[in-house]
């Protein structure tokens, strides 16, 4: 590894909000941790959870009580002790149930207690997914003194002033941002963490990111030197780009997938009946939809079909699913098994100036046609598209989804369980889904739980609220001169063990 | 005439347009003696503005002029642009009928006095600044200094053609070409300008061809005066000849188609028909259509301007027929 | 030397015929309108057939502008284009011109308090960012061609009537309108048999010009995804679809963009000749 | 006169102002969709977005809110933006004056661009020469500004190395280095407008009799073409000008966006698809100023260009 | 010499008298800015025509005459009712003009018809000449539809026009003839007045004759009354039967055209008879006729507005408006000059 030298990594769009308990959208928390450091952090496989501030954690035998040991001499970038009452103090900012959008993945926990080195989570009932939830953003150790230090009234007014020059305990430290149009991140001196040569990461001075939204303009500066990363490239643009002997075109795997969102109730929300209720054409559909084909067209071959409601890269996904493999003669059996033998009309709504929905729902619409099925493409911009899926004022949507957590329960808490938010609108409910999936939240052996999953994945792969499309991965192309730079599969971009060769 | 100012010997002006070649100037010939006012009278479209302005070559191509137009002993229409610079504007001076639209409407009148001043006199800061208020002044225009910095708009229509005039006159042109300058002022100021240019020539012995149609301004004012129509000239005379016996038969029914002192509220004697088309002129005369006296004689070839008398050229074929003006009471009466 | 070779000359008639530049212009107009007419006449396949074995192939006999990243033959895209580019053309245009023109000419004849609150108005759509209007009305009515219209239609109107109130404030000066006071009549006979007619001839010329940038602001809104909806072909949104593939698949978008070109020139010309062959002779 | 005039236009921008105001204040509100819903996204449940619509005001009824927005106007606030959370008058400072630069550059390129060539066309008109810059200038005018963008991109930032591809740089060298092939591509847009009507402008004025008038007093051609035609040419252009640079300085968002400028276009368009309001709100009175005070600036100019203007 | 204003002349209209005008006051506004508005500065107004008593007698022809701008045109302008009169009184047949409106108005403007000045734009250059009189026919149901194509054949040979003329467009004629088109137009109504304005200036003077003669054939056959508006001094007093001169928006003097040309009374028709160039070569006076400009009619100045320029002006002429007064001669003059009240310096 080469020491040193600044990376420039073009992104499509800036982030917002730094705060790590009050952001709302993936363009903060995808580079949040190289700011805030976790107690815990996900694997770089996304499969499991490694230390990070905290050297060790155990569980108790009940399952009731989590214990962490910090490490020792740990501080902030500023230089100023990172300490157990920090740690409290950031857990229980971001377990308060009103302080943001992601408190949830802590309510387990009932109280916390720092001594010395020591931090003890106190449970109201066991919790398998805790370990992952402190290796997520939210639970970001921030310096409390600094905070409560920082201008404003309120936590969110301090939260405001804060988030514009944040001092954590990531690799690096913000020292300039240009909202909109570049960010500077510098090496943190005090950073934990050691290289494979010994001495402390990051191996890079800084990070600087250009804000470039135009995906042209990203891989011409790109190929121009200027910059020596880009991400979201162009899925179309990856064979082209694998192809250049200066550019490293990497697909990270990802937990992303793509499928599209039907509203199974008898009815819309305009009072027309909706064939989509009937289980029949849902599959049919489902059967109807060449996936290998989308994969061909609409991810150039990048992607892999989903067999399940959750990706392939997360934990507890049954390898045993089978999916909806295309089958013409099937769907059309099916489809005769419906009132809408002859077809029918079915709208979907898709995200306006996305070339992605665009190409999928294009193909998708002279797929269905050979079942009789015709699609209306209705473009809308994402935030109409939002409060409609919301008001559940869809016939079918374009949906991604990315998990956010190591674990598989927050995205069967939107897929598949009603009670959060219906089944990501679709309606779909199923009691004996709703339960397993309450008790698989207690359950702390792994099998067992393993067993409730796989349960869980036929069981909703029977009743096809959805339609399965694919998975696909991240595509970043990196100078040649880039190594060790990682995207998990939860999406977060990993600076610290980048390098950038002289 | 060696003493000729300007001599002009059979000049054509040729104006290509999309339907065809328009032959606008056809074969003039004429004299200008220094310190001479020529008028050129003739109905719109003779072409009497195309003639003046291809005295100093000022059509630009396509329109195409022949013909000799000598000044000082040098053909005009064969000199360089460079030659023609010197000469326009510095030997020989042009005011044109309308000010309003001569004038360049963004620039002060000071400034386009001086802008003459400095390419034919070489004057230059304070001292143009002082010679074109001297213009001015000697155009008649009132507290001319305080004017310099007026633009053309600001100037009524016959203050407007005093500057002009003062803009003309800045490098004391030998000659000056004036098209129709009083046409588009009342009678008052046309009377003033037109004593203007009068003193001017005394004083500074300057030849004019003045353009008109109103013969009235031909009479008060010209020495000589030259008719033209359809492209041609008709007929040259002394003013006073010409008014008392016209020796063409369009003079002549130009003379008789105005009021004048016959009786109140009869019929007036107009030329019939309309001016001719350039595009297509008839065989012989051009007037020939139109004309009372017309004979075989005048359709076939074109009758040339031929001297008549001394100091008088005609082109009508029944020159020496015609009546006086004078017995035209008796005709109409 | 001269330039240009004097035209044979023709008898002197008085009735003008077209310039080239105009029958030129109307020729291609009536090629496009074909096209927009017949495009399964003239197209050699589906605009919308996938075609997975001929994905991204460049021209060939088959696919004479080659296919695009869904094996659609680019020809026939771009033919069956016309037809909705010539609709966007007119409609970005259609009620712009037609009420512009009116209440320009109303204003321009009216004055006073008419033409200044119009005038206000217009201050005020003009002032009012042009995107925003835009994107807000494509928003609340979702995107797609008939709601730009309606945008376009808000907006696009104050040129014409700027346009034809200027003119029909400087005809109605002309003594032939106050003649038609002295015959006595009809303010509404005078405004729209004597002014009009000579006050339009701007707004159409201009008409001219604003169909091609109706169908270019068509093609940016189709840049931010507000415009034509797949799997419609239009130019704009191809040449938009297009620009991923400009390094590996140049076909795709370039054959659309010389269709946008062809038909901007095509309005050119036309405008450029009806600005002369309207023009009074006098 | 002109100081009363100036005065006069300034007191009309007022009413202009309000009325824009009232205009976008509903007009958002007119959106569908909420910004607690357009900043949260998807994920967000119900009571979260219904708390941060609270936490906004949103929930209170249109006239207060309306009165509230005016009461902040008027203390200068135009309030923070929703998803950015910063005030929104900073964003506008931080970010006007690039689009300005951008526009402004577009202008005097367009201009330089445009000023030759037409006089150059109306010279030789009829010629091939004319064609040949008539041809190029109808042909920009027929393709979609990104399209031309990214080819210059291609062609002379990415192929031939001359520019750089997007941004814009610290230093005023920068900015010129860096936004020129921007600047470009809007200025070639406007000089092909420029081109159309200078053209005939200069026609127009070749004709005129004073410059026939300039030739008989023996003028040099140069100081006709420059003085007496250029001159009286431009003044017609100079309106155009001052109408498309209104239009420039908002619809540069396409720009913008191709060349990873972080201009006002670029937010406008974020704002609006955000349903950031107070952005929105912020952003159109912003714009309405300053199209307002071209305007102004561009009837100044033209009065001074055209002293036979009457400023009424 | 009885000398009587003519205020009290014109209650009583004469037999004679088609059209008496009284008093008649029309002004334009000039542009004023806002602020100076709020300052309460008075609006600057353009005083085209003030107090102008005339009185049109049947079957006359009354020129006028005067220098551009002095209200020539908005006098005629102002009697078709194209401008509104600010205060005043037109009485034609026992109605009052000024207060006409709609259908009454309409039928005002049948009897009383205007010609324009410009050939080239007084006639809409995309109608024919038939449809520019059908037009004119069919507005006022002149004619029943089917002898309107009879009355347009009619009208043409009137003006002298050929009939094939109908078909085409004005561009294809020349000036005179479409002022013999304008002609055809205005008598298309049958009017009983005709107002022309600037007539023949426009043309060539062999053409102007033969429009002029046009018009005398018509007033004789149709007994027209003419309102000959006009600067060419020769063609006015060969045309009128009297002659009305104005003076930056004023009448200064009436009188028989044999009296005014012979025997000239206001110092301004004097000067403005001098300065007209005769057909006489080498007749012109030493002197000018007439030094300095028309004075703005923004500005007009007070008292009798000719005094600027008027070799004869005493100090009453700055302080009061002179009268028009009947003179014994008949003719009708402005001018403190003729007004015999005391302390009056005779010239
Ligand atoms: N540039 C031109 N192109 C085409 N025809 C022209 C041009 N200049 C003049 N002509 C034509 O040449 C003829 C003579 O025109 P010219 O201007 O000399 O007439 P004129 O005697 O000065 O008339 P006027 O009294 O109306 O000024 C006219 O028929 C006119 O239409
Ligand atoms: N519509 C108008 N608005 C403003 N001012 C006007 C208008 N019409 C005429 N005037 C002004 O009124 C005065 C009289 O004008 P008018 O046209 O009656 O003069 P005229 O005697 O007919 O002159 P000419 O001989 O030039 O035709 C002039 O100063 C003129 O500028
Ligand atoms: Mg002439
Ligand atoms: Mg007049």
């Amino acid at each position: 590894v080469t020491r040193g030298g600044t990376l420039v990594y073009g992104r499509y769009a800036d982030s917002l909000f730094l705060d790590p308990v009050l952001n709302d959208a993936n363009l903060d928390i995808w580079i949040l941790t190289n700011l805030y450091d976790t107690l815990l952090q996900p694997t770089a496989d996304g499969k499991g959870v490694q230390p990070g501030l905290a050297s060790r954690y155990s569980a108790s035998a009940d399952g009731k009580t989590f214990t962490l040991t910090l490490r020792p001499g740990l501080k902030f970038a500023d230089g100023s002790a990172l300490t157990s009452a920090d740690v409290k103090w950031s857990l229980d900012r971001a377990r308060k149930p009103d302080n943001g959008a992601w408190s949830s993945s802590l309510a387990s926990i009932d109280s916390i207690t720092a001594s010395g080195s020591t931090v003890t989570l106190k449970l109201k009932q066991p919790d398998p997914t805790l370990a992952a939830a402190l290796a997520t953003f939210n639970a970001a150790i921030m310096p409390q003194k600094l905070f409560t230090a920082a201008a404003g009234a309120t936590d969110a007014d301090k939260a405001k002033a804060f988030a514009e020059k944040p001092i954590g305990s990531g690799p690096f430290v913000l020292s300039e941002w240009k909202k909109g149009s570049y960010m500077v991140l510098k090496r943190n001196p005090y950073y934990w963490q050691k290289g494979t040569d010994g001495k402390a990461l990051p191996y890079l001075d800084s990070v600087r990111f250009e804000i470039i939204p135009d995906d042209n303009t990203r891989i011409l500066k790109l190929q121009a030197g200027e910059i020596q990363g880009a991400e979201f490239i162009p899925l179309s643009r990856v064979s082209e780009l694998k192809a250049n002997p200066n550019v490293n075109m990497t697909l990270f795997p990802s937990t992303k997938v793509n499928s599209i969102l039907m509203n199974n109730r008898p009815t819309l929300k305009s009072g027309a009946a909706n064939p989509l209720s009937d289980v029949n054409v849902r599959q049919a559909l489902n059967y109807a939809t060449n996936k290998d084909a989308l994969i061909q067209v609409v991810t150039y071959g990048t992607g892999k079909a989903m067999t399940s409601y959750m990706s392939s890269t997360t934990p507890l996904f049954d390898t045993t699913q089978k999916g909806f493999p295309y089958d013409l003669a099937k769907a059309k059996s099916l489809l005769a098994k419906s009132k809408y033998a002859g077809g029918f009309e079915v709208s979907v709504l898709a995200t306006s100036g996305s070339a992605d929905d665009l190409a999928l729902l294009t193909a998708l619409q002279q797929m269905w046609a050979a079942i009789g099925v015709r699609l209306k493409i209705e473009q809308v911009d994402a935030a109409t598209k939002t409060a409609r899926y919301r008001a559940n004022d869809f016939q079918m949507r374009t949906a991604a989804w990315t998990n956010d957590i190591n674990d598989p329960s927050q995205i069967t808490t939107y897929y598949a369980v009603y009670d959060n938010v219906e089944s990501v609108h679709t309606g779909f409910k199923s009691a004996e889904i709703d339960k397993l999936f309450a008790q698989s939240q207690q359950e702390l052996s792994r099998v067992k739980r393993a067993s409730d999953y796989r349960r869980i994945q036929t069981l909703y792969a029977n009743a096809a609220p959805i339609i399965y499309l694919y998975e696909t991965p991240y595509p970043v192309a990196l100078s040649k001169k880039v190594g060790g730079f990682v995207q998990i599969p939860l999406g977060n971009n990993i600076f610290s063990g980048a390098w950038l060769d002289k | 005439m060696s003493a000729a100012l300007l001599s002009v010997r059979d000049l054509n002006v040729r104006i290509p347009t999309p339907t065809g070649t328009l032959h606008a100037v056809r074969g003039v010939s004429f004299d200008v003696q220094p310190g001479e006012v020529l008028g050129l009278v003739g109905e719109s479209g003779s072409g009497k503005s195309v003639t003046l302005r291809a005295l100093t070559g000022l059509h630009r191509p396509p329109i195409t002029m022949t013909g000799d137009v000598v000044y000082g002993g040098e053909n005009l229409l064969s000199a360089g642009e460079a030659r023609l610079r010197r000469v326009r504007g510095g030997q020989i001076g042009m005011i044109f009928q309308e000010p309003m639209s001569a004038l360049n409407p963004v620039l002060t009148v000071g400034e386009q006095i001086v802008e003459n001043l400095r390419a034919h006199r070489g004057l230059r800061g304070g001292a143009a600044q002082d010679r074109a208020a001297q213009l001015l002044d000697l155009t008649g225009i009132p507290s001319p200094r305080a004017r310099l910095s007026d633009y053309p708009h600001q100037f009524s229509g016959g203050m407007r053609q005093r500057a002009m005039i003062a803009i003309a006159l800045a490098s004391e042109p030998k000659l000056l070409l004036a098209d129709e300058p009083t046409t588009a002022l009342d009678v008052t100021i046309q009377d003033q300008i037109l004593r203007l240019l009068l003193q001017l020539r005394e004083e500074l012995h300057m030849g004019i061809i003045l353009v008109t149609h109103d013969l009235g301004v031909v009479a008060q004012t010209c020495d000589r005066v030259a008719v033209m129509y359809g492209g041609r000239l008709m007929e040259t005379a002394p003013v006073r000849d010409l008014f008392a016996q016209p020796r063409h038969a369009y003079t002549l029914g130009l003379l008789r188609s105005l009021p004048g002192a016959e009786a109140q509220r009869t019929p007036l004697v107009p030329i019939p028909g309309g001016p001719p088309n350039l595009r297509h002129l008839p065989q012989g005369c051009a007037f020939a259509p139109r004309c009372t006296y017309a004979t075989d004689a005048c359709v076939g070839a074109e009758p040339p301007l031929v001297d008549i008398a001394p100091e008088r050229t005609s082109a009508c074929v029944h020159a020496a027929e015609l009546p006086s003006t004078r017995e035209r009471v008796e005709v109409s009466a | 030397m001269t330039a240009v070779a004097a035209p044979a000359t023709a008898p002197a008639r008085t009735r003008r015929w077209p310039k080239p530049t105009l029958l030129i212009g109307l020729v291609l107009l009536l090629l496009l309108i074909l096209a927009a007419l017949f495009p399964a006449a003239l197209a050699p396949h589906s605009p919308t057939d996938f075609d997975y074995n001929a994905i991204l192939q460049g021209p060939t006999a088959k696919h004479p502008f080659g296919t695009d990243n869904f094996g659609r033959d680019v020809l026939s895209r771009v033919i069956y284009g016309t037809r909705v580019d010539l609709q966007i053309a007119l409609f970005t245009t259609l009620f712009p011109f037609i009420f512009g023109t009116l209440l320009g000419a109303l204003t321009g004849f009216l004055g006073r308090w008419a033409d200044a609150l119009v005038g206000r108005i217009a201050d005020l759509v003009v002032v009012f960012p042009f995107l925003v209007l835009v994107i807000a009305i494509v928003a609340v009515l979702g995107p797609g061609l008939t709601n730009m219209y309606v945008a376009v239609s808000a907006v696009g109107w104050v040129s014409y009537w700027r346009l034809t109130r200027g003119q029909v404030m400087s005809e109605k000066k002309a003594e032939y309108a106050q003649a038609g006071r002295v015959l006595g009549y009809s303010p509404a006979r005078i405004l729209l048999r004597h002014l009009l007619p000579n006050a339009v001839t701007p707004a159409i010329v201009y008409l001219m010009t604003d169909m091609s940038l109706g169908i270019l602001l068509g093609a940016s809104l189709g840049y931010l995804g507000l415009g034509a909806q797949p799997p419609t072909p239009e130019w704009g949104v191809m040449v938009a679809d297009g620009k991923n593939f400009m390094a590996t698949a140049w076909w795709i978008s370039t054959f659309p963009g010389l269709a946008l070109t062809v038909a901007g020139v095509t309005f050119s010309l036309i405008g450029d000749g009806l600005a002369d062959a309207l023009r009074p002779r006098s | 006169m002109s100081n009363s005039y100036v005065l006069r236009r300034l007191l009309q921008i007022i009413p202009t102002f309000l009325a824009v105001m009232l205009l976008v204040f509903l007009l958002v509100r007119l959106l569908p969709g909420d910004p607690a819903s357009a900043v949260l996204g998807d994920r967000a449940t119900a009571e979260i977005v219904e708390r941060t619509n609270r936490d906004l005001g949103l929930d209170k009824p249109l006239p207060v809110q309306f009165l509230i927005f005016v009461q902040h106007l008027l203390r200068g606030d135009l309030g923070d933006s929703i998803s950015l959370k910063v005030p929104v008058l900073r964003l506008i400072g931080e970010r006007l004056p690039i689009t300005l630069f951008l526009t402004v550059y577009a202008a005097v390129l367009g201009t330089l661009l445009a000023v030759p060539l037409a006089v150059l066309a109306a010279v030789r008109r009829n010629t091939w020469v004319d064609a040949v810059i008539r041809a190029v200038f109808q042909v920009g005018l027929s393709l979609p500004v990104f399209y031309v963008a990214l080819q210059l991109l291609t062609l002379l930032g990415a192929r031939l190395g001359w520019f750089p591809i997007g941004g814009y740089g610290v230093t005023f060298g920068d900015h010129l280095y860096h936004l020129f092939l921007p600047a470009l591509t809007l200025g070639l847009n406007l000089a092909a407008v420029l081109v159309r009507t200078l053209r005939a402008s200069v026609i127009e004025v070749l004709t005129a009799e004073y410059v026939e008038f300039a030739r008989a007093k023996g003028m040099a051609t140069r100081v006709i073409m420059l003085r007496h035609v250029l001159r009286n040419a431009l003044i017609s252009t100079v309106t155009l000008l001052g109408l498309n640079i209104g239009a420039l300085i908002g619809g540069a968002v396409i720009t913008e966006t191709v060349f990873a400028i972080p201009g006002v276009g670029r937010l406008m368009v974020d704002a609006i698809f955000g349903r950031d309001y107070p952005v929105i709100q912020g952003l159109t009175l912003t714009f309405a100023v300053l199209v307002s005070l071209v305007f102004l600036a561009t009837d100044l100019l033209h009065a001074r260009l055209d002293p036979r203007t009457e400023l009424s | 010499m009885t000398a009587v204003s003519s205020e009290h002349s014109t209650t009583t209209p004469a037999p004679q008298d088609v059209m008496v005008i009284t008093g008649l006051t029309k002004t334009f506004a000039a542009p004023q800015s806002v602020l100076a508005r709020w300052r309460g500065q008075p609006r600057r107004v353009v005083q085209a025509l003030t107090d102008v008593n005339l009185d049109v007698r049947r079957g006359e022809t009354l020129g006028i005459v005067g220098e551009s701008g002095c209200g020539k045109s908005t006098l005629a302008r102002t009697l078709v009712r194209l401008y509104d009169a600010d205060s005043g009184s037109v009485r034609y047949g026992g109605q009052e003009v000024t207060a006409l409106r709609g259908a009454a108005l309409r039928a005002y403007n049948r009897s009383v018809q205007m010609i324009f000045q410009d050939p080239y734009s007084s006639l809409n250059p995309r109608m024919t000449v038939e449809q520019v009189l059908r037009e004119a026919l069919t507005v006022h149901h002149m004619r029943p539809a089917d002898q309107v194509e009879g009355r347009i054949a009619e009208l043409l040979s009137l003006v002298g026009l050929p009939p094939e003329a109908a078909g085409r467009l004005p561009h294809e004629f020349s000036g005179g003839q479409r002022q013999r088109i304008g002609i055809a137009r205005a008598l298309a109504l049958e009017p009983e007045v005709l107002i022309a304005d600037e007539l023949v200036s426009a043309l060539d003077v062999s053409v102007q004759a033969q429009v002029v003669n046009l018009l005398l054939e018509l007033q004789e056959r149709l007994h027209l009354t003419v309102l000959f508006v006009a600067h060419d001094l020769r063609l006015v007093r060969h045309l009128s039967h009297r002659v009305a001169v104005m003076y930056l928006g004023r009448v200064v003097e009436v009188a028989d055209t044999q009296t005014m040309f012979q025997a000239p009374l206001h110092p301004y028709t004097q000067a403005l008879l001098a300065a007209a160039p005769t057909l006489e070569p080498g007749s012109r006076t030493a002197a000018p006729a007439l030094s300095g400009e028309l004075p703005s009619p923004l500005n007009v100045p007070s008292g009798c507005a000719f005094r600027t320029r008027c070799p004869h002006a005493f100090a009453r002429c700055a302080e009061e408006r002179p009268a028009l007064l009947t003179q014994g001669s008949g003719t009708q003059v402005a001018c403190h000059l003729y007004d015999p009240q005391p302390g009056t310096a005779t010239p």
